[in-house]
């Protein structure tokens, strides 16, 4: 099977900003995203779980796979919206089937 | 005072005040009972649903009062002004810095659907009527509160409160908001007849439900005051209690001043006494991320709202009572 | 023709369709308000139960009528010839692929068991009693339509339908048709003193549920709409009124031939005329991954769901009612 | 005999029962039935709630009864001495190593609360009263079986039970013992009045609620059955079905020997006969990693469960009956 | 600690086909796998939300660690599922504890 | 965009154990660590799914960033977590945006 290479980018970060980063990888040419929920977590700003919780609270996990050369851009517009926020950015190496999607 | 006293204590026996203690005990104690976010999210769509609809419903009842107007406009004033007050009195009694005191400040010029509930709930149970539109008064100063606070930021120069555009729409058009509001116009379309149609749904388990809920909402408290435990100095929790009071008495010289039912005046006092816990921290999370959730969420959940729960409400009711002689 | 339209007017303001409409407004503003999933499928749940158990109980108390099996026969035969029909129309009326076309017409030939309830209700309001058969006539239309689908895009060569072993069994232990007609034969076996045990759950509180999870549809609807704009021509909302008129009419024909009552017209017109958008799509998603979701879920969902629930029911109540001279 | 075969007959055709055998055999077919986690979690807060409430509610009706401490520790010596018994059966009647055949005899020596319920129900369809405090007898019989059973495990040296310090703690503060026992005392303070106002949630539903709940326990239930196929032999089997006959003759000695009424000794023999598949597994999940879960669920959920609900409730019901010569 | 080489390959699908992959995977001699709930995302056909829905809509991620060896053979048999529909697929290399179990 | 090399550590659990786990994160000197729901899964132990379960019953992701000279330590204190449970530990080379934070 052919695949391609590619980078996975993990973002933690506050549900209310979801749009927002959302929006900003749009606008950097992202060319999709998975959202995946998150139960509860710890960092510096303390421990918190989602049960139970009303609001917008808590925190998602934003993943978006693409092409190694789109990588320097994508940071750039997600550091601008996460840079006063809580959460946390990781990137991983990883291959791709279908690159044509990416 | 006696009697203020004994109306406290009924009121601390009540189902839903026990409910809240269990959960804030379960949660001190760190029992592992907790209720499914989905769960409470649905519960909190009942309510917001079951209290708009009736509101509409009354309003479709007793007309259009001419005192409407005037308790919308009070509602919006009072929100835009609180948190003035409160960053005020925030800056003389704590230590708090400009962004976290606004931040603060805008969850007390906001309200506590929840704590409106309640309010009714123990209206209700002394068969004093108030006026339906209260509940649209409370949806109209859900908001304005965090205009204000990104203003007093703005002001002091403290750092840039997040302002992007989209911040206002999402205000305006949050989803308890529309709810409420929502619910408020199906209520007042349907009236009597869309109120007979599904009672058995709003009206009968209402109070069931709000048992659950506030069991939630005590399991949630509890899990912050555990968390937070040494952020809040005395000042701080001081402040927790000094700005209902103080917020009640403005809402109570508002409320007779516009004409308000005795009812109407307590549900006003309840409005501008009590804090937000749901839209405004999401609101802070985007608009003033700098701002520690742990000091707003503490007061505001920890403090604020089990005051004006247990205390609050039966004070409030026997000083109008006092206050319009009724 | 005054009379149709009062009766479309009644209709409108009742709580159930003016949540449908909050909600459509609501994503169409761009609200946040959200029924949480698993709220939403409590509620499925919920209404599928209470649903088969009282028509279950329906037909414990008034026997089984000589029309059930032909009432049952009738239901599956449309639910294989009207996709066939629906696919006609299309082709003639749209420029659909044949495969999106096949899509579109396996929806309509299966049915919407809200619409459904929505139906009964309006029937319960007119006091107007039906064949408590009909859901298990419900349960028999939801998926052979899918079947025909297939085979129209097997016929058309235009493209592999995907028909593995697995899918026939899915389609037939699907949730939805377990459920409903599990709770049909509870219903039936416990009768009228089973109903009397739980009809606190499944009877009080129903329409109320109703208007949430109507509020729900609306919400799913109108952020459908929103992201499907332009996607659909004139041509294809046109196919998604004219086909329930259509369907309705068979259905008319049908249940008049078998000697329904006049509740049990009005639910087979019903039952024709309303699209899936739960079963089928996710079913379409497996066998014919080619389809375009957009159009077929903003055709039946946002475009012929909305208009059976407003104008649909209460015409085809009101054509049921002229025919049958009842 | 033809008498409890004719109680048995109308137990099983309660919805109750139905919903449950609805459940499991849609899952034993493979549907994909399913209701969602939060919403399963949802109800068994409820039920838990409502149970509770009404037990507390009962006691401060009837006052307390002298019964009642040597009730309460009845049943705290009960569970600790049923895991010794059910661990001499298994490993007499089945090949089950001692660690497996330890965490079973856990599970037999807690307590079901959903048969202790659907007994309730059995009891007030036959107008049989029964003492309210009987479930904090249950809730007292939650957790000391799992101590028993890691003794037995440490006795028999074939493995390291995991006794970590928080182990205790979480077992005395699992959520659903706080719940149960929280709404326990709210109801007895609240009392009648309590009660009152929200009896419409609490009581009128609730039988439709315990059916949704049961149709859930029928599904998981039958897919454990089903994936288990093969892991348990007929002595293991046969076991499932000996040890609560036996434990609700234990039950029926201890109940009438401290005195209490009719129904008092049913719910006596049922906290017997009934066992954990919630607070338990979870519990051997971390004490007892190495033993089997397919093992003990099947037991518990697949065998014993649906034992007592259909056959074992009635006829524990008819041999007090005739014991107490009520 | 000892740790293994591995492969850990995601699979975002729809929800509908999660069962037929996971068969594939247990054809393909997988010996375990793990499915996570996804809230939602975006991509070449469009953007959509697990919110409010009520049937087997939305998609899942199902995350494999296999042995590197055996990469070649599960693309092929996840090729075979996803290959008409909408998802992605991406692989990454890893380490893992207890490699006795893949 | 500045990034700096982490270790991804994935720890996938029964959810019983999952305060015992990040007590041991914790305890390691774990900076912090994101609980990501499971819906399903299957491995030696059988296959299982979250739908309908009232208890703590299941399993939980627990996803912890870290710097790689932490990776050792790190896994020893999992290990002794999990070595008599069912689950999986799997690591990845990954980067991380604002290394200050782990
Ligand atoms: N080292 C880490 N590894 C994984 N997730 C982390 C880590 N640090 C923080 N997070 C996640 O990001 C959230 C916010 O972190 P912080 O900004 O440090 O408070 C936490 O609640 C975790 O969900
Ligand atoms: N580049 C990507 N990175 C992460 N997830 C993606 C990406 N592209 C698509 N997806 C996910 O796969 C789903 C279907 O994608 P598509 O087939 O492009 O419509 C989307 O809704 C996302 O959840
Ligand atoms: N190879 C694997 N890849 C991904 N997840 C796995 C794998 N093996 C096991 N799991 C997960 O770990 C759980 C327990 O695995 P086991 O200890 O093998 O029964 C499974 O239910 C899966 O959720
Ligand atoms: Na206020
Ligand atoms: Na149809
Ligand atoms: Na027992």
């Amino acid at each position: 099977m052919q695949t391609h290479i590619a980078k996975r980018v993990e973002i933690v970060i506050e549900a209310p900003l979801e749009r927002r980063l959302t929006d900003a990888l749009t606008a950097a040419g992202v060319t999709g995203y998975t959202v995946l929920p998150v139960l509860g977590g710890s960092g510096r700003s303390g421990q918190w779980s989602r049960d139970g919780q009303v609001g917008r609270a808590g925190m998602v996990s934003v993943v978006c796979l693409i092409k190694p050369e789109r990588l320097d851009g994508l940071l750039d517009a997600i550091f601008a919206v996460v840079k006063k926020h809580i959460g946390v950015v990781s990137v991983t190496d990883a291959h791709v089937l279908r690159a044509e999607r990416f | 005072m006696t009697e203020i006293l004994s109306l406290a204590g009924a009121n601390l026996i009540s189902p839903i005040i026990l409910s809240f203690a269990l959960g804030l005990l379960a949660a001190l104690a760190r029992s592992d009972l907790t209720i499914p976010e989905a769960v409470a999210k649905g519960m909190s769509i009942y309510l917001l649903f079951s209290i708009g609809f009736k509101g509409g419903v009354a309003v479709s009842a007793h007309g259009i009062d001419q005192t409407l107007v005037l308790a919308l406009i009070a509602g919006l004033v009072l929100s835009f002004v609180l948190p003035l007050l409160a960053f005020g009195l925030l800056r003389v009694m704590t230590g708090l810095s400009a962004i976290d005191a606004a931040a603060v400040a805008a969850h007390y010029g906001s309200i506590s659907i929840v704590t409106f509930v309640a309010a009714t709930s123990v209206l209700n149970g002394r068969m004093i009527s108030s006026e339906g539109y209260m509940v649209a008064v409370a949806a109209v100063m859900e908001a304005p509160a965090i205009l204000s606070a990104l203003w007093l930021v703005a002001r002091s120069g403290s750092g840039e409160a997040r302002m992007d555009p989209g911040l206002i729409r999402e205000l305006l058009l949050n989803g308890s908001i529309v709810l409420l509001v929502g619910a408020f116009f199906i209520g007042a379309i349907t009236g009597e007849k869309g109120f007979a149609e599904i009672s058995a749904f709003i009206e009968a388990p209402f109070k069931g439900v709000l048992c659950l809920f506030l069991l939630d909402m005590g399991l949630i408290a509890g899990r912050g005051l555990r968390q937070s435990r040494g952020v809040l100095g005395m000042g701080a929790v001081g402040f927790a209690i000094a700005m209902p009071l103080v917020s009640a008495m403005i809402g109570l010289g508002i409320g007779a001043l516009i004409g308000l039912s005795l009812g109407g005046v307590v549900l006003m006092m309840v409005l501008c006494a009590s804090a937000s816990y749901i839209a405004v921290p999401a609101a802070m999370r985007v608009a003033l991320p700098e701002a520690n959730p742990a000091v707003y969420l503490t007061l505001s959940l920890g403090v604020t709202f089990p005051f004006n729960l247990t205390l609050g409400i039966p004070l409030y009711l026997a000083i109008a009572q006092a206050v319009t002689g009724a």
